[in-house]
């Protein structure tokens, strides 16, 4: 496991955007222009999604698919039964655990270009399967919530307006499950001549804007550290404890059930792994009002974001080369 | 001089994810109209940079005639009962044109 | 504790192109200064997203000295007679320093 | 009429924002990210201009002036006759003429990149008459309203503050004007190695800035559905009219009298055919306050615009095509 | 209907660099939270047109019961009178569910 | 002197921005746009700064290391004893010093523009230099404050608070501080391979973004012209005096010390003409309150940056050229 490989731009970048709030320096980002680099980031992972979909192999794609489904569905269940045992209460151990069925495209990102750097080839299924685990991540937090609702009969109201209509709607219409499958299906219908009009932009642009988001969110994971008080220790151990459990299934997954190689049992690694902190919180903050976003929002962005860009990526690849042999 | 009149302005800092909400009461009282400002801050939710989404506030504006305050406070409360994190404050004002907004 | 002086705040909710016609009126009534926010709504004149010039609106803020409110609203109930969309409301505040704000 | 011929980035994004916004998703483009990229496309639209500029035929760019004057202030002539036949009142129907006689730098775009997809050249003059529509409808809007008001007697002090100096001096200052022509002289004078260096920021980039621009516009239309009710029958089908009578003019300016082949005369169909949202709502807003923007918004970005898109540009084209003989 | 209580606003336009060191008063007096709204403006310090970090301006916002307002106003008048430029204005003002702001 | 190489895109879009507001053009900016570019044009420079060190003669780099600090130290007390004599009060004179220590990104950048117009080499530790120069341009405004109030026993309390400690950290944790080491490290630290992925963004781009920046700044410029009443007779003129020493120094140091061509003189000519902008004023800010930013923003943003990117490259390239006998 050779350190020198985390010196890519996008490691060194959220390392500087973190030691800059770190010391209490007075950059400034303006608020918008991460807002934009995440919208613009979804449409270019959608996009090459979209593109590999047009050359995938139907059974493995259909496979990739499943599989996205499982860590999708099952990661939160994991989570939720730590959570409990951790007397975290019921509604807020909903919320967090949903976080964690999804992914977090900024480690995601991160991982695919930590590959890049050492040249090492990784199958793109996991593209696909990034953007598949939005949704599931987000009905299963609801059903988790609706059940402990019922259980603790907490609020009769909340209960009865997520109603599982209204429940699968909001995760099929989350703003960034839209622009993920929403530019899939642009990569996947228009005609590669046609899109290479736009690859300048959502393409050869991607790795450089990446860099300047992680500038960013490594100082919003940085702001988060003055909560760590507020969310309690067995919540910030929870934050480090959930990626390596959810790196475990993606790497068993990646490897013995999709037969990946090194780099792509590495990236589902990271889709088990990484919590989300860009389409979560939003839906959760509708579905879970009983919730407090601090949690949730501390954890994936303060604890699990920055352990997987720093630790995380370089542990689950040194795992995956092991067995895959590499 | 203009004439002024008396009017009541509700404040309510939410996150931006409600701000469909809002507008929805807004609409349901039939408010003349309504004013949302992107803002930061911190509170029981904690902190709100404004990043993302999920850690965005608003400040939402809301002129009505005193006799609608109750029935808009009271939905604003409903939001609140469900769990929502909202800080509401209301104040006296006055307005130029009080036809604009009854 | 720093003494607090009465004075008022006017706030008016107008297309962001009203921007500089606002501006002119703080400077001929010689307020000390004036604060702008962006900001989105809706209204009698529709719908104001904000991501574009004609549907973006802007909250300015301006404090007065009683004295100078009459003037200042009259000019600003010109711009309204004159067709512009504005909501206009004023409020009683207290600030610190008088000195600054007359 | 190739249905396929619409399934371009452009027009998927625009759809994929309508249908965000359609499906009540939680989907928000911040604010400033859409005003960047106006002013983004409005310089690069006017830098292309002043490149083919440069390499104009004197008498040939004469012609696409003139015509550019005729449709920018005839369009609005036509349209204000039809308003006041629908009983919209004199002011209103001034401003929402206006907007017909400039141009929907967005829709102008589309059918480039309609047009790039099917390999069709085209006349590089619509570039420029672009440009040039501007100014003269804003300026016919005014003096429709001047003289409304003067029929009217209506409000003796927009009337005098409206100064003929006044008039002109707003039309040619207009931000969307100056973005234009300012660009347009740096395209014409800057010497072409000197360009270079800024070519892949205003010109690589175009089409994939111009499909996240259309992303957000396709929301901004769809929120104007919801204003239909408030602007009435007439209006929502004036909105569909407008575009075919300002597209057949543009089709038979462009065929004959300025002679061009099937792509320009597509585009010149699309100058006349689309209304402008970006230069013209807020001179408007300045110059006929009395008018209601409610009403010009809704037709030229509720009605016009998504109609131009998904119907308009394949139909011109059709047409262009039939009568280029293409 | 929901029961309103009355509650103090205080009202902060400063420079943009300013707004850690307001943080840090409101966190000194226990505040339950603090909104921040970034904004434009002209005052004693020039035009603040919110282009580059030196000339921008945000409207800090806090919610204070009456018993705290002394202390913070004491604060911000520190600021002051180290030299920097703020309009510090107070409103009176009420919210729903007190114990949030106490 | 040949005016016409100042037709290049970053000069001919400053005059636009600049003669948009002038003529009270309702073109707006949003402010967000104008921070997004001014933190990705400091992440540009310091990359390319990085890059270029890692080939650096470490001789040589010593001595440009060296000569920033003296132009960074030296500037700023030649600039307090001439405010000084104008009877300008020794805290606003500290707070105005410190600028001009410091160095304007956007102008320094217009003149790489231009010597790459005009096909000119240019040493590459001006680059280095300019990132140098902004700490120590802080760190003596804050003594001289220090030293002034010391003598005005004008408020105890700053002078408290501002002890060495502080004063060294807030200067070195500056925001644009931050991001150009930064930024210069990670030119550093990564390996060009990885460095690729990142060049279309910040190298690319560059030139195409500092066009739009500069088109914002002529704007900001000339708003400021509004303020010159405030602001006096006497600070306009040494708005003009100022950059013309500096650029002296620097035209002097460039050639006898650091030995450089004509376009490295000219270059460092600039580092000494100009006067910061986006570092120094916030850091200003917060360091000498008393000092009233309406002049120091005025000076540096109104004042010398449109004199420096339209009358002084051209002069000071004209010295250059001279001096070098190019
Ligand atoms: N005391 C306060 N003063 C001003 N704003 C507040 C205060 N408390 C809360 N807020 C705002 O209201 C939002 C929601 O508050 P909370 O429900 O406490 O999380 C916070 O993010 C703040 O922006
Ligand atoms: N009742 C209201 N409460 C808050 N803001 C309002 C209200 N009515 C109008 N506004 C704001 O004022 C702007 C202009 O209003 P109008 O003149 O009705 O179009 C709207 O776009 C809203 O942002
Ligand atoms: N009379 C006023 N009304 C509204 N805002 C003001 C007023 N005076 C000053 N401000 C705001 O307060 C900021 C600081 O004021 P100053 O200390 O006078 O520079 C200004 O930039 C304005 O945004
Ligand atoms: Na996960
Ligand atoms: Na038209
Ligand atoms: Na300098």
């Amino acid at each position: 496991m050779d350190l020198s490989n985390l010196l890519i731009p996008a490691v060194l970048f959220f390392a500087l955007g973190f030691l800059a709030q770190a010391v209490k320096s007075d950059l400034k980002f303006p608020p918008d222009l991460a807002k934009a680099l995440s919208i613009y980031l979804l449409i270019g992972i959608g996009l090459k999604g979209g593109i590999e979909l047009a050359h995938a192999d139907l059974g493995e794609a259909t496979q990739a698919v499943a599989a996205a489904l499982v860590l999708g569905l099952g990661l939160p269940i994991v989570a939720y039964v730590i959570l409990l045992a951790g007397r975290i209460d019921k509604l807020n151990a909903s919320a967090i655990a949903a976080h964690y069925g999804s992914v977090s495209a900024g480690t995601f990102l991160t991982a695919i270009a930590y590959l890049s750097a050492q040249q090492i080839e990784y199958e793109t299924y996991p593209l696909i399967m990034l953007a598949i685990m939005e949704s599931p991540a987000i009905i299963i937090g609801l059903l988790l919530a609706r059940f402990s609702r019922g259980s603790q009969a907490h609020d009769a109201e909340n209960a009865r307006e997520n109603h599982m209509g209204e429940l699968l709607r909001d995760a099929f219409t989350n703003g960034s499950v839209m622009l993920l499958f929403g530019a899939m299906v642009v990569g996947l219908a228009v005609k590669p001549s046609s899109l290479d009009t736009i690859t300048p932009f959502f393409g050869t642009l991607f790795m450089g804007a990446l860099s300047l988001f992680l500038l960013e969110m490594g100082m919003e994971a940085s702001k988060r550290i003055g909560e760590f008080k507020r969310v309690g220790g067995f919540l910030v151990v929870f934050g480090i404890l959930m990626p390596l459990i959810g790196g475990a299934a993606g790497l068993l997954v990646g490897h013995y059930w999709l037969g990946f190689g090194e780099g792509g049992v590495l990236l589902v690694a990271v889709l088990g792994a990484s919590a989300s902190y860009i389409a979560v919180p939003p839906a959760m903050r509708l579905a879970i009002p009983e919730a407090n976003p601090s949690y949730y929002l501390t954890l994936s962005l303060g604890v699990t974001f920055p352990f997987n860009v720093i630790v995380g990526i370089p542990l689950y690849h040194y795992l995956a080369a092991r067995l895959t042999g590499a | 001089m203009p004439p002024l009149y008396p009017m009541k302005l509700i404040n309510i800092v939410a996150n931006i994810t409600l701000e469909e909400r809002l507008v929805d009461i807004a609409e349901a009282h039939e408010a003349s109209g309504y004013t949302v400002l992107d803002a930061r801050g911190a509170g029981s939710a904690g902190l709100q940079t404004g990043a993302l989404d999920g850690e965005s506030n608003i400040l939402f504006l809301l002129l009505v005639p005193e006799s609608k305050l109750d029935q808009v406070l009271a939905d604003v409360e409903k939001l609140m009962k469900r769990g929502h994190h909202l800080a509401t404050f209301v104040s006296d004002t006055q307005v130029l044109r009080r036809e604009k907004f009854d």
